[in-house]
């Protein structure tokens, strides 16, 4: 019973907090709510017992990867989006499609009830160590190139964020600046 | 059956020959070439007579398997070679005189710019004869066979600029085809009946079946495969014609090639498949009638011919009937025996009017000819020995093998008096024209105008030939003062092949050569026996038939004097007498006009209209265009949903996504 | 006792908000959340199979989410970054040269 | 036990632990400019009670009573959530943070923290980590390029540096097998010869130590590391524009979250509680806890310390220095210790 309470509480915040993400009109806002989607996410996590999930979630998603996206809006200094007509094919044809999917799926979840039971915290079914069993010994191959991955990330990361003329001038240390100032000129030009 | 290990490095030492010329000639200075021609040809015609000089009856046939090849199954053909009494006189002949060829052509295409090419060419004919010869299985003699095909296209076509020699190799590789597709068929046949290509199998097999006396066979059959594909390499009637026309190449390439060892080839092979036709007495008829027909009418043709390498190239195609003549009638070692002999004397009648053409300047037409006794007295001598020879005077070479043929013609089990008459008549012809063609070459007094003069008003195709490859290794080609010896790295071939054609054919004397093929051909044992056995019946005859041969030979010889050395003036008057008849000769009896109309015009035309505007472009191309055009107008319409915005993508995947979805979700509910 | 249909129609809501927001948001940073949002639904129902199958593995594919998610992040930004600076504008309707 | 006691107690705790948190806050501002004073031959506040200990509550009245000024320009949702959220975390950190051992008063016994999660560790860092959010839209809400250049710097900077603060730990995680603070705690007791120790600090971890150090010191913003709210180039940082009880929500947060990580420090690297237990048993059963306390004093006195003694970095050094210096080491820190433990095993 309080398992279904709480699940509905932090359930609702949930969808609150995405349903915001999609009113907002400030992207500040948008982030705002999607970093309380997720720590409410990680409280369904914990509460279907996976607590590691629930940390990591917290740890990752909310600590670090929306403060990216947070430096970036601050970096680039977002207002409020202005509502463009661009895509008539987005509003005819997607939100229906979706409309018509999510009704579908929801109608064969809820046609098919099935009631399980679901794990409370302290039950430790889930805990790290067994966890790093999986990842280290069972998953090893595909842990390592997600690694990978990610160093591929990091290094593409750089290279697309660092100016044109700043990788000229690490390339050749005398690049004389009005050279760069063309580059932004002729990067801005179109 | 004696391994020997050396037989792989007879063909493969032209092979390496033809590779270092073709590949790095460009490069090299002409002595070079030559050096790495001769060398490697040399080596070859070493081996061979290393090879003859260990060749013991005892321990023959020898073979060697150089590499697997085709496995699958129990139908096996490999890389082998194989060498009893049959292909050593083959390669004999085929590495001596080619080798001679070789030293010859070293004179006679130094100033030519394709020099290295031609020498490469040279070489690789010589692998792939050489390889056709020591065949063991129908396979790689089949290889051997194309290649050959393939050298003497290209050296037909050697002066590929001038139409006339480009058309001429068309033409030959093309009538070659034909006659290689009856080929294939014959060892599809085989591959079919008895699951194998090599000889012994084949001919172990074939020895089991019985003789097809009534009706035609499997046997019948593959003998007239077989004899297509020999008519269409040894220029039998009907495909002859492409034989006068590779006349177009240089002359060495005509002395080696369509004179002693390529169109030999079919000879060869008919020789080879002995056991086939022994058992197959219609393809055997057949071959010894196609044989005869040949030889009269390629004669006949030979009379009217004015270029001299057109006569020789008729008395060629004449001669390889007499040979096919005996094949037909059993008498292989005959026919083989006659083929060494026709190797020497006439490649050296083509060395020696090639060494007069190019003596006097690339002129080919004999009527701008004569004299030439005092010019060129060596070529003179030569050349006389090989007409003697070929017109059949004892005791010189091809009088003991002819009259060998006509003997066999009459008295073998398969042979008649039919046979016989034609042959002595083919043979009266035969020493007529040859004399007509010595008579007007080096008697009477010098028709020819200066050179280069004659170069204008002479035949299209001859300048060029001059200024490519007849002009002279010494310093005159063009415009030299009246004719002139040749030098004598092309005489000494010359000389050498004289000697051969007077005394080659003394190794048939008493029977020993047919003693030496006995082993090949079955049947040669029974014509010993029936020859000791018709001994006392028999020689009369032969001596007298003998007789009438010589008889015919002399006949012709007068003949010839009355007409072109006496009377020069009344051959002229004779051929106005006889009118169409001697138009028609002189026009090959219009054969090719006949091709021309029967296959060629019906072949182009209908290719033209059914399968070119019909089929290619109507069909083919329409479809190709169509179905482009309308994909470009689909992608065209389509391409609008490429907005390039991102949403609007997402909106596509959105709907995608919902169908899947749905999909999903119906089959989950059904 | 929650049945295992509730957290997967809860996934599904974060789902289908995050394609809404995919669909309607102009700002690409905001499209980006969306991708998050959807990723988090997605890992939802992992977990969810997971705790219903006491099956560990559904939990260690959340982790290869998260770092999918993660580089895909780092790189997203960069390249909104890169974008801004050329285009100067986040509006992906405005962002649309590839087209035609 | 029942429910209703568990929930008694545990409100009990919690009351108590935030009660003693605030007031270790208040009292490490004071501590922090006593020292401060001392180090440069000052006295620091002396008026207010003996030796100037009520200082704290004198601040506390004057924050309280001061005007709160808002600008007009700044964004005020977040303007008034940054402080907030800021000192919420940095409070809520404390609540898996062990101070003691088994208690025991009458009936009842209990652990001496809130609540003991077997993720204890990982909690304390999420929550940590959520800080960053504070500071972060506090600077961008108060639409000022100081604060903004202040929000950035910073949150780059705790981003940075989490990272090799958690790899820092990973390796006494290793060591403990164990990810319950309670736990890493046990595995510290006993010595080494009889008077070393087993704290990891002694045992494999001084490297870790001094990472984990650093790190914190950049994670709290405290000098060398105090680049967000460097006072001689951004006016005051990320909360320039705060005034009155917010600024005062910040400076808590930021002692609150010094605290945090001192105790974090205690328990993963001095061993926690451990420490010589003697006399009484009711001394015996204060003891750990006095020892706790010691050793969180101690680091609190050495961020003071630190703060008087080194200048402060230049940005671009401070993120050279946590990407290619400390992280490189935490790695080689990890890779060592696992590779001790695997060989011991």
């Amino acid at each position: 019973m309080l398992h279904l309470i709480l699940f509905l509480f932090f359930g609702a915040i949930c969808v609150a907090g995405a349903v915001n993400l999609l009113v907002q009109s400030h992207p500040i806002n948008s982030a705002l709510s999607l970093i309380v989607v997720m720590a409410s996410l990680a409280a369904e996590y914990l509460l279907l017992g996976a607590e590691f999930v629930a940390a990591v979630q917290v740890i990752v998603y909310a600590g670090a990867i929306m403060v990216l996206f947070l430096i970036t809006i601050m970096l680039l200094n977002a207002g409020k989006e202005e509502h463009t007509k661009g895509s008539r094919v987005a509003t005819l044809i997607g939100v229906p499609g979706v409309a018509i999917g999510a009704v579908l799926v929801a109608w064969t979840l809820v046609g098919r009830l099935s009631t399980t039971h679901s794990v409370s915290i302290g039950a430790l079914w889930g805990a790290p160590n067994d966890i790093a069993r999986l990842l280290f010994r069972d998953f090893l191959l595909p842990f390592e190139v997600t690694s990978v991955l990610i160093l591929i990330a990091i290094m593409g990361a750089v290279v697309l964020a660092s100016r044109p003329e700043a990788i000229a001038r690490r390339h050749h240390s005398t690049a004389p600046p009005q050279e760069s100032r063309e580059l932004v000129a002729t990067g801005k030009d179109h | 059956m004696t391994l020997n290990p050396y037989l792989w490095l007879v063909p493969l030492l032209p092979l390496a020959g033809a590779a270092l010329n073709g590949f790095f000639g460009r490069r090299w200075s002409k002595h070079v070439i030559s050096a790495v021609a001769l060398v490697f040809c040399g080596a070859a015609f070493a081996m061979a007579l290393l090879l003859a000089a260990g060749f013991s009856s005892a321990s023959a046939p020898y073979y060697y398997d150089l590499a697997h090849w085709l496995r699958s199954g129990t139908f096996q053909v490999d890389f082998s070679f194989y060498l009893d009494q049959l292909s050593l006189v083959m390669l004999l002949v085929v590495t001596g005189v080619g080798f001679l060829i070789h030293i010859y052509s070293v004179g006679y295409m130094w100033d030519d710019d394709g020099y290295y090419r031609f020498m490469s060419y040279l070489n690789l004919f010589m692998f792939f004869m050489l390889t056709l010869v020591l065949a063991k299985n129908y396979l790689v003699m089949f290889i051997g066979w194309e290649g050959v095909g393939l050298a003497s296209y290209l050296l037909i076509g050697f002066w590929f600029t001038k139409d006339s020699a480009a058309a001429a190799g068309k033409k030959a590789f093309i009538v070659n085809r034909i006659g290689d597709f009856g080929f294939l068929i014959a060892l599809f046949l085989m591959i079919k009946h008895f699951e194998s290509l090599d000889f012994t199998h084949v001919f172990a097999a074939v020895r089991t079946l019985p003789t097809e006396t009534a009706g035609v066979g499997l046997l019948t059959a593959i003998g007239l495969l077989l004899m297509v594909g020999a008519a269409g390499k040894s220029a039998q009637i009907p495909l002859y014609v492409w034989l006068p026309d590779a006349m177009e190449g240089p002359t060495p390439v005509s002395a080696l090639i369509h004179a002693a060892t390529m169109v030999t080839a079919g000879v060869y092979m008919v020789a080879r498949s002995s056991a086939i036709f022994e058992r197959a007495p219609l393809a055997m008829m057949v071959v010894a009638i196609i044989g005869t027909l040949t030889a009269l009418f390629a004669a006949t043709i030979g009379i009217a011919q004015t270029d001299i390498k057109k006569v020789l190239a008729y008395s060629t195609v004449s001669q390889l009937g007499y040979m096919f003549m005996a094949c037909g009638v059993g008498a292989f070692s005959a026919g083989i025996f006659h083929l060494m002999t026709h190797a020497f004397f006439k490649g050296l009648l083509f060395l020696a009017a090639g060494s007069v053409i190019h003596g006097i300047g690339g002129e080919q037409d004999m009527r701008k000819m004569g004299g030439l006794r005092v010019y060129m007295p060596v070529t003179f001598l030569t050349m006389s020995v090989a007409t003697f020879t070929i017109a059949g005077f004892p005791p010189l070479a091809a009088y003991f093998s002819k009259d060998e043929i006509l003997w066999k013609a009459y008295s073998s089990p398969n042979g008649s008096w039919v046979y016989w008459l034609l042959g002595v008549i083919t043979a009266f012809i035969t020493s007529f024209y040859m004399f007509r063609l010595w008579f007007m070459t080096f008697f009477g007094d010098y028709r020819g105008a200066i050179a280069h003069e004659d170069d204008k008003s002479s035949r299209a195709g001859a300048p060029s030939t001059h200024a490519q490859g007849g002009s002279a290794p010494h310093g005159h080609g063009h415009g030299h003062g009246g004719p002139h010896e040749s030098p004598w790295v092309m005489l000494g071939p010359l000389v050498i092949l004289a000697i051969l054609s007077f005394v080659g054919g003394w190794v048939g004397i008493g029977g020993r050569f047919e003693h030496f093929l006995a082993p090949v051909f079955q049947s040669g044992a029974a014509e010993i026996a029936h020859e000791t056995a018709g001994e006392t019946a028999g020689k009369g005859t032969e001596t007298l038939l003998m007789l009438i041969s010589v008889g015919a030979a002399v006949l012709g010889f007068l003949l010839a004097w009355t007409l072109y050395f006496r009377r020069p003036q009344l051959p002229a008057r004779i051929a106005a007498s006889l009118g169409g008849l001697y138009e028609a000769v002189s026009h090959k009896y219009y054969i090719d006009e006949l091709y021309r109309v029967l296959f060629i015009k019906p072949l182009i035309d209908g290719s033209t209209t059914i399968l070119w505007h019909g089929v290619d472009q109507g069909v083919i191309d329409a479809a190709v265009n169509d179905s482009a055009t309308a994909a470009r107008h689909v992608s065209d319409n389509a391409r609008h949903m490429q907005s390039g915005n991102l949403r609007s993508y997402a909106g596509w995947i959105a709907a995608g996504g919902a169908v899947v979805v749905a999909y999903m979700v119906w089959m989950g509910v059904r | 006792m929650v049945p295992l249909s509730y957290y997967l129609v809860l996934s599904g809501i974060l789902f289908v908000c995050g394609v809404l927001g995919f669909l309607i948001k102009r700002n690409i940073i905001t499209i980006f959340m969306s991708i998050e949002l959807m990723l988090n639904g997605v890992n939802l129902s992992f977990v969810a199979f997971a705790a219903q199958w006491h099956d560990l593995r559904g939990q260690v594919f959340v982790f290869f989410v998260m770092v999918v998610a993660a580089a895909e992040a780092a790189v997203g930004l960069a390249i909104i970054i890169a974008v801004y600076r050329t285009r100067e504008t986040l509006n992906v309707d405005q962002v649309n040269l590839l087209k035609l | 036990m029942s429910i209703t006691t568990f929930i008694i107690i545990s409100i009990i705790k919690s009351v108590a632990v935030v009660g003693v948190l605030l007031t270790a806050v208040a009292y490490s501002v004071w501590l922090e400019r006593k020292v401060s004073a001392h180090i440069q031959n000052r006295w620091g506040p002396t008026r207010v009670g003996p030796f100037g200990l009520l200082q704290p509550l004198a601040d506390g009245v004057k924050f309280i009573f001061k005007e709160d000024l808002t600008q007009p320009h700044v964004y005020k949702p977040l303007y008034i959530a940054a402080p907030i959220i800021a000192v919420v975390f940095a409070i809520t950190s404390i609540s898996v943070i062990p101070f003691g051992n088994w208690v025991e008063i009458g009936p009842w016994g209990t652990y001496l923290q809130i609540t003991d999660l077997n993720i204890g560790l990982l909690v304390v860092l999420g929550i940590t980590s959520m800080g960053v959010y504070g500071v972060a839209l506090s600077g961008w809400s108060s639409n000022n390029k100081y604060s903004l250049l202040g929000a950035m710097r910073a949150s780059a900077q705790m981003v940075s540096y989490e990272v090799s603060l958690g790899l820092s730990l990973v390796g006494v995680v290793i060591m403990a097998g164990s990810l319950s603070l309670r736990e890493i705690v046990d595995a510290q007791g006993g010595v080494f010869w009889h008077f070393i120790p087993r704290w990891n600090i002694f045992h494999g971890q001084t490297l870790a130590f001094f990472i984990y150090l650093i790190s914190a010191y950049a994670e709290t913003n405290r000098t060398p590391f105090d680049l967000p709210e460097a006072e001689s180039e951004l006016v005051a940082g990320y909360h320039t524009e705060y005034s009155a009880m917010k600024f005062a929500m910040f400076f808590m947060a930021e002692y609150a979250n010094m605290l945090t990580v001192a105790c974090l420090a205690t328990l993963m690297f001095l061993g926690g509680w451990h420490g010589p237990i003697f006399g009484p048993p009711i001394l015996q059963a204060v003891m750990p806890v006095f020892w706790f306390c010691l050793k969180v004093f101690f680091f609190m006195f050495l961020y003071v310390w630190v703060r008087w003694t080194l200048p402060r970095f230049r940005y671009d050094q401070l993120m050279a220095f946590g990407w290619k210096v400390l992280l490189p080491l935490a790695v080689a820190n990890i890779v060592y210790t696992a590779l001790v433990v695997a060989l011991r095993a």
